[in-house]
């Protein structure tokens, strides 16, 4: 320590001839000094990358963000036309808009100089520009460590593959509470999913529901748009998780996980509870439904409900329609699709099953005998194949084996005939539906499997979910990809022996029209002794009357309806699911619920 | 003739004008009166680093001698009663700076019961500084607004507030109650 | 973990009537008492060592319809933190001073009136306005107060007047 | 003296004041760089002082009654009276009338009508910090006068127009500063008092009493404190330089010798604290009371200085 | 004689910061005086009752605006020790590094601030300029000056950036060099130890009646009285400081302390940069988006030494999303409110700013 003197101080006059420490006049006004790389300066926001979800909104600690809608955006799958303004008369440049956002298209800049004698001037609305209007340079953006949201989904438990090969057990284990609990803690209310979906369920609420632990909100918020839950659960082709906000940066929300989690965890007495609850006014008329598939079933719960009597006719001996023959029960369970199917049941639904429209009852019959008719029935018949040999005894049709591989695993019928090596041609849902099915028969009756797969689509084009082909591969599907089948090869005893294929150069033409070109030099060979054909499904609408089928118009095979899902043109008759949209469970529940609206708007006006 | 004069008048007063706007531009006192946190900035700003001085601006004592008061950020209910005290002390021409999103739409504080949201509504703003806080240069930057602003007429919030008194006075007691009350509330 | 800690609240627990115990970290111990135990407690911790206060707060147990007072205590010489609490009732919240023990409690106290509206008897100061001016509302911090809506009702927010739903605003 | 004498006395006056405000003013300006550079900063532009009076003299003012009013312009005539008084280099406005001591009694009316004034705005704060700067000035007057006392008893003349010729005798060895050295120190001492310089700020301590009688000054009033402020400036550091540092012949003499009196005082203030009011009485009824009555006793016994 | 009433602040130039105090005079010597708070009352811990726990980051480093880092700090680490999270190693040496960076910038406001009251201005201009290095340090790191909303949940919200080590070790050394200059100005300058030796006294046995910690607490009792050291935080245990310690607490050697603690916050960064280790910096321990993050039910307490003394949070979760109440614990609590009230009187006018420097208060975090 230095001893106090009055010359003490003085010794710091050295300064007097050293440099000021002081910043430059011009480095402050004329060229302000650039800030560090990290600076929370002025938000910029990528539009073309931003989806409109408004998490920055709900994460803002200052209730600066607010969505604006803008219109001329497009309104499209994933996204919301909507973008951020942010109020510098509340942001506290905390950064925490970025870390959290979902596509990452926030960032911030490095500017920091701003300001007006106008309190107006201080709302802005991000763009690649900030609210100075300088060209900036980037500033703070968020790292892996900062991120806010949670990218990485929970692990689903499954069946390994070599135990599940050996039967037809559920492969998906399903949630604990923990890990539900944990999983829905990830969603962040965007609601993008829920205009994804087809049937517009509330996505978001029944995830918070879980996240709250109120399994029975969370039903509730179910059935008001889908009464299949539990099958909805298992084999939603859920374009709600490509939708997800979290899938642009991360692994998306396992919405279907979480619905199946609700009904799997609710027990039955307070599951009907639920269900009831939903009854309310009592309507009056008839309503025949055609065909017990999605929409059908659907159709008749929203109808039942609404108090209206409702028949549903049935051409199989079981209910369900391609959940009950379509989906294999590794995916889908029977018992699943029966408890959905009780609950409707419950609400005093009549299935006529075994009963075919066009065959045991008349079409014309039910048009007289029921107010409203409401035609469900589906794509039943696997679209054919027009190539040399596709005649042969050994090309088995998709949909017919599934159908015939239900009776066996439910104990109505025989095992299928199948050989000990085969070879399925589609790469659709249906196709592996096929094919795994086949590994599992194989491995019964020969104690190995040999499944080959040739489709026209590429790895990227490949139509089918990714669990799908990973699973695939995982239990011994051996995938040719990108190859278009040319004809069927037989020996000389005619005894199936392969399917000859050529390399596909292009799926698509210039128009972005289904137009497969095929390069005749690369050919191949795909050995097997059966042929599985799953290349897509048609529609048979056979049982109309002639008088109805002029009336009805049919545009690229599918029915053509206005937005009550009544059939243009004849009043009282509802169409949905496949015969209007194509393949896909989820779309004939949406149908199946904005059917019921529209047959019971359609039947209020008429007792009118 | 007398037109004349009157025109004569009027450029001479203009002219005094002119040089008065001069001299007000090129030396803004600012009152010491740290309100809310944007006031640590300002030791920086004032201080060897950045040297404010430069400006022709310097911290004054007293509301009497201080040409700027400057908002530093938030205003609590209890600050907003003495900042209007102040403002009202003042001597003509005076400026009133905001700094911070605060004073703008109530910043971090808007839903607070203590922090008032809009400073507009009791006192006239000549110039807004946005940042949270605004760095040192932001408020020399925003200090230079507001020498432009005098020079070109538009800092004019002091005439604002003598011609709307009685609306300004009118949201002081609404969000207040009482403008001035008695602060011996300890004894 | 600190070796003191369990020592502290097994000697209080052999003293008073101790509701709960609770360890919340190596170094820092929870007991919960009844009110009436509080102020011979606090004489007999500030004995052991617990001479500061570190804190004398309150916590709104609405749902239970109860007052918690929380009086931190910290033994600098053995680095121990004492969470001393007792909880009031929320309907009628009165309690006595410590400020015979803690002298330092004396603003804390100010504190909990003014923002819970818990009266300490013996205390007289507690019973004035610190931090609020003309406050004319239940006590803030109290968790049936909205601040929020306070703060609308009070103090205007400002509405933007600018429209950016049209296309090239905002710009 | 003729009404000639008085003319040409007054008009030498008035330009002594334009000279000494344009002077000072400037100079307070370049000090304020000077300064800036021990603080390690470049500090305002040099006429940043002409731009604040200016600007405060077209600033509307208040009153606080008519004292308040009327003590402002009694402290500058006052200031402004004693500032023509002072010989600059060799003009003299009144020759004969610069006695030492008619700048003390010339002073006290500024400071009374400031004193006034200030009392009579009201607040209590301005009450205090005139108190103070009265109890101040009965510290460093009583050194200072022992000294000049010394001084006049050993040149044997008061006037200090005189004073300054003497010390042109011989040049710097018959400086005031080199015959009288110690007080010459006391002399600094007093003049950073006068000047309000630290440690000697404590009548206007802005940390403590708000800037004590300026507390409730503001737009034309302060204005006018503020050209007080930089004539009584002037006074001060030309009575020092012609006391103690042999006055000036040349403008450019002078201009050296008051630019370094001033600039040292700035320096010096800028590196120290302030005292608080007792001890500014403390110290300079201590060590500056002590070295000027020993300055006065070798100049009286020793016969040294003179 | 006559008392009179004299308001110092809020609006006053020897006060730091937006606060009062009401003092009745008798000639220079007060009487009788009392802090008027509430100026800077924001209702925070109303307000963060209304946040999330993530959210509540971006808010708090306003409650005391010299030195934001500790609040972070203690609310990241209530939220860990209920929810039991284990903070990776180099975060901890991470948040060491900001906490001394800031307690450094604190120190060099608060010793330079000393010239205010005194009058010594050129002191404040020095620190303050050299504070802004640091400043621009935490810039750096952390994205903004004076807010950094750095120290969160789990950690930090980022890594160091590159080659920041070396700027930090450059601005050290030379602030280290500069240090002798700070106390020729201000230590050994004879008119402050006139203004500051043997004033302002705080004996050990007001220390405990008031409460007071930090420097005050240290500088009277003689005892290394630093939660640094009686319970260690972070990885305060692994390295080799100093505490400055005295048994006679006067403006002067409180002064003196912020002076000496800065040799040693100096000693403390270097160990820190030499011994951090590498690895990753947030564990994110609590389940989903930012926007769902619950902490366990549970009412902690956790105090740091700031560098005005004991700064704590007192959390309490009710298992929500949003804390269920937090209290804080304002290091100058206890003597910017009490301590003016009973131990202010005696003094003179010319202490007041002085004894509200030295005793380190900080109106932000009494007014919360």
């Amino acid at each position: 320590m230095k001893k106090a003197s009055i010359f003490a101080p003085f010794k710091g006059w050295k300064y007097l001839f050293k440099k000021p420490v002081t910043v430059p006049m011009d480095d402050i006004f004329k060229h302000p000094r650039e800030s560090q790389d990290n600076y929370r300066g002025f938000h910029v926001n990528d539009w073309d990358k931003c989806i409109g979800c408004g998490t920055c909104e709900d994460v803002c600690p200052t209730g600066a963000i607010s969505m604006v809608e803008r219109k001329e955006l497009p309104d499209v799958d994933g996204s919301k036309p909507e973008r951020p303004a942010v109020d510098y008369g509340r942001c506290c440049f905390c950064a925490l808009c970025v870390d959290i956002c979902a596509s990452g298209s926030l960032s911030m800049t490095k500017e920091y100089l701003y300001n007006s004698p106008n309190p107006e001037d201080f709302i802005y609305m991000p763009t690649d520009q900030d609210i100075t209007g300088r060209e900036h340079k980037a500033g703070y953006e968020k790292t892996e460590s900062s991120d806010l949201l949670d990218l990485v989904r929970k692990p689903m438990e499954h069946v390994d593959a070599n135990e599940r090969k050996q039967s037809f057990i559920e492969i998906v284990r399903g949630f604990s509470k923990e890990q539900a609990k944990a999983e829905a803690a990830r969603c962040v209310e965007c609601g993008i999913c829920e205009k994804t979906c087809p049937a517009h369920m509330n996505i978001p609420e029944y995830i918070r529901a879980i996240w709250e632990d109120d399994l029975e909100a969370g039903l509730n918020w179910l059935y008001q748009t889908n009464p299949l839950p539990s099958v909805c659960g298992r084999i939603c082709t859920h374009m709600c998780e490509t939708a997800c906000a979290l899938s642009n940066r991360g692994e998306a929300i396992a919405i279907r996980w979480l619905k199946r989690y609700i009904v799997d965890n609710m027990p039955d007495d307070e599951y009907e509870k639920v269900v009831m609850a939903q009854v309310s006014a009592k309507g009056e008329g008839k309503v025949a439904i055609v065909g017990a598939g999605s929409a059908g079933l659907s159709a008749a719960y929203y109808l039942g409900t609404l108090g209206y009597e409702v028949d549903v006719f049935e051409r199989m001996p079981l209910v369900g329609g391609p959940m009950r023959y379509g989906a294999p029960k590794y995916r889908l369970p029977d018992d699943v699709t029966t408890h959905d199917i009780a609950f409707i049941e419950k609400l005093g639904v009549k299935i006529h099953t075994n009963t075919e429209v066009g065959r045991d009852v008349k079409f014309a019959d039910l048009r007289k005998k029921y107010d409203a008719v409401f035609i469900a029935t589906g794509y039943p018949h696997t679209r054919g194949l027009t190539i040399p040999g596709i005649g042969h005894e050994n090309v088995k049709m998709a949909m017919e084996f599934l159908a015939a591989s239900t009776d066996y695993e439910t104990g109505r019928g025989e095992m299928p005939g199948i050989e000990d090596d085969v070879v399925v041609v589609g790469s659709g849902n249906v196709a592996f539906d096929v094919a795994r099915t086949l590994v599992r028969f194989q491995i019964e009756k020969y104690g190995k499997s040999s499944v080959k797969m040739l489709a026209l689509e590429n790895e990227q084009q490949i139509p089918a979910d990714k669990e799908e082909v990973e699973e695939g591969g995982e239990e011994g599907i051996v995938l040719h990809l990108g190859y278009g089948p040319k004809h069927i090869v037989t020996d000389k005893k005619g005894k199936l022996t392969g399917i000859e294929a050529a390399k596909c150069i292009r799926l698509f033409d210039e128009n972005n029209r289904f137009a497969p070109q095929l390069d005749e030099e690369a050919i191949i060979c795909v050995n097997g002794k059966q042929v599985y054909l799953a290349i897509g499904q048609t529609s048979d609408l056979a049982f109309l009357p002639e008088d109805l089928k002029d009336q009805v118009k049919i545009e690229r095979g599918k029915i053509v309806v206005n937005k009550d899902n009544q059939v243009r043109g004849v009043p009282g008759l509802f169409a949905g699911g496949d015969i209007i949209r194509g393949m896909d469970i989820i779309n004939g529940v949406a149908d199946g619920h904005a059917a019921a609206v529209g047959i019971d708007h359609y039947l209020r006006t008429k007792m009118k | 003739m007398g037109e004349g004069i009157i025109e004569k008048d009027k450029k001479l007063k203009e002219g005094w004008e002119g040089i008065s706007r001069f001299f007000r531009a090129n030396s803004l006192w600012m009152l010491m009166y740290c309100t809310g946190c944007c006031a640590i900035e300002l030791p920086q700003a004032m201080t060897s680093r950045y040297d404010m001085e430069r400006l022709g601006m310097g911290p004054m004592a007293t509301p009497r001698q201080a040409d700027v008061l400057l908002v530093t950020g938030y205003l609590s209910v209890k600050t907003l009663r003495r900042v209007i005290y102040a403002y009202e002390q003042m001597s003509t021409p005076k400026y009133l700076v905001a700094f911070g999103p605060c004073p703008i739409n109530g910043g971090i504080y808007y839903d607070a019961y203590a922090v008032i949201n809009r400073l507009d509504q009791y006192l006239p703003v000549d110039v807004y500084i946005a940042g949270c806080m605004p760095k040192p240069e932001a408020v020399m930057n925003g200090f230079q607004d507001l020498i432009d602003g005098i020079k070109n007429k538009t800092a004019d919030g002091w005439k604002r507030y003598r011609d709307n008194y009685e609306w300004y006075r009118k949201n002081q007691i609404e969000s207040l109650g009482e403008l001035r009350i008695k602060d011996e509330f300890h004894e | 973990m600190n070796k003191h800690i369990e020592s502290v609240t097994e000697a209080v627990k052999a003293k008073f009537d101790v509701l709960n115990t609770e360890i919340v970290r190596d170094t820092q111990a929870a007991v919960d008492l009844k009110p009436g135990d509080v102020h011979a407690a606090l004489a007999f911790l500030k004995a052991q060592g617990f001479r500061q206060l570190s804190m004398l707060t309150c916590v709104d147990w609405l749902e239970d319809k109860e007052f918690q007072l929380v009086y931190l205590l910290f033994d600098w010489d053995k680095g121990v933190r004492l969470q001393m609490r007792a909880r009031l009732d929320r309907d009628n919240p009165k309690f006595t001073t410590v400020t015979n023990i803690y002298p330092g409690a004396q603003y804390y106290e100010r504190d909990v009136h003014e923002f819970f509206g818990v009266e300490f008897e013996g205390n007289p100061m507690s019973y004035k306005q610190l931090f609020l001016e003309n406050w004319d509302d239940i006590p803030p911090m109290r968790k049936d107060f909205n601040s929020r809506a306070y703060s609308d009702k009070k103090f205007p927010v400002r509405e933007y007047k600018k429209d950016f739903t049209k296309a090239g605003d905002g710009k | 003296m003729n009404l000639n004498e008085i003319l040409t006395g007054t008009l030498t006056g008035l330009i002594i004041l334009v000279f000494a405000f344009v002077w000072q003013t400037t100079l307070s300006g370049v000090t304020r760089k000077i300064v800036g550079r021990f603080q390690k900063r470049y500090g305002p532009k040099f006429y940043q002082e002409f731009r604040d009076i200016f600007k405060l003299l077209t600033k509307t003012g208040v009153t606080h009654g008519w004292v308040y009013s009327f003590g402002v312009m009694m402290a500058l005539g006052g200031i402004m009276g004693t500032a023509m008084f002072m010989p600059v280099m060799r003009f003299t406005a009144f020759p004969g009338l610069d006695n030492v001591f008619i700048y003390v009694y010339l002073f006290a009316v500024g400071m009374l009508g400031m004193a006034m004034s200030a009392v009579g705005s009201g607040n209590p704060l301005a009450g205090i910090g005139v108190m103070r700067a009265l109890t101040q000035m009965v510290g460093y007057e009583v050194p200072f006068l022992v000294v000049v006392l010394a001084m006049v008893y050993g040149h044997g003349t008061a006037s200090v127009s005189e004073l300054a010729a003497v010390q042109q005798a011989a040049g710097i060895a018959s400086w005031n500063l080199v015959r009288m050295p110690i007080g010459t120190v006391v002399g600094f001492i007093c003049l950073l008092g006068m000047l309000g310089k630290k440690p000697f700020e404590t009548f206007i301590a802005p940390a403590e009493i708000a800037s004590g009688p300026m507390v409730e000054y503001g737009g034309k009033q302060l204005g006018m404190l503020m050209l007080l402020h930089e004539f009584s400036i002037f006074i001060e550091v030309s009575l020092f330089v012609n006391l103690f540092l042999g006055g000036a012949v040349t403008v450019v003499g002078f201009i050296i010798k008051y630019v370094g009196v001033f600039v040292l005082a700035s320096l010096v203030s800028q590196a120290l604290g302030r005292f608080k009011i007792d001890q500014v009485i403390r110290y300079f009824y201590r060590w500056p009371i002590a070295l000027a009555v020993a300055q006065a006793l070798i100049v009286v016994f020793l016969g040294w200085g003179v | 004689m006559k008392q009179v009433k004299l308001f110092l602040g809020p609006q006053h130039p020897g006060m730091h910061g937006n606060a009062s105090i009401h003092m009745y005079v008798e000639g220079d010597i007060i009487k009788k005086s009392y802090l008027l708070p509430g100026m800077l009352h924001r209702g925070f811990e109303k307000t963060m009752e209304n946040r999330t726990w993530m959210n509540n980051i971006g808010i708090i480093p306003r409650i005391c605006v010299p030195e934001p880092d500790p609040n972070e700090m203690v609310f990241a680490n209530n939220a860990e020790t209920l929810a039991n999270i284990e903070v990776p190693e180099r975060a901890h040496w991470i948040r060491m590094l900001i906490l001394e960076l800031a307690r450094l910038a604190a120190h060099l406001m608060a010793f330079g601030g000393c010239g205010g009251p005194t009058g010594l201005y050129t002191a404040m201009y020095w620190a303050q300029a050299d504070r802004d290095g640091i400043l621009t340090l935490f810039e750096e790191i952390t994205g903004q000056r004076i807010y950094h909303m750095y120290i969160v949940i789990g950690g930090v919200r980022k890594d160091l950036p590159k080659g920041i080590e070396k700027k930090i070790l450059d601005y050290v050394d030379d602030l280290e060099r500069r240090l002798p200059d700070y106390e020729d100005l201000v230590l050994n300058n004879p008119t402050i130890i006139a203004r500051t030796k043997d004033q302002i006294m705080l004996p050990a046995e007001v220390v405990w009646e008031l409460g007071v910690t930090g420097i005050g607490m240290r500088s009277a009792t003689g005892k290394a009285y630093d939660i640094r050291k009686v319970a260690p935080y972070a990885r305060y245990d692994k390295v080799e400081f100093d505490v400055p310690t005295a048994t006679y607490s006067d403006a002067l050697t409180r002064i003196r302390f912020k002076w000496l603690e800065m040799h040693q916050i100096i000693r403390i960064i270097r160990q820190v940069l030499e011994l951090m280790p590498g690895g990753k910096v947030r564990e994110k321990a609590l389940d989903g988006s930012a926007l769902r993050w619950q902490v366990p039910k549970g009412q902690v307490y956790t105090a740091v030494e700031a560098s005005r003394g004991e700064y704590g949070y007192y959390t309490v979760s009710d298992g929500g999303i949003m804390p269920y109440r937090v209290a804080v614990r304002g290091a100058s609590f206890p003597q910017g409110l009490l301590g003016v009230e009973k131990y202010l009187p005696g003094h003179r006018i010319d202490d007041a700013a002085l004894w509200f420097d030295t005793m380190g208060i900080c109106s932000p975090e009494i007014d919360r």
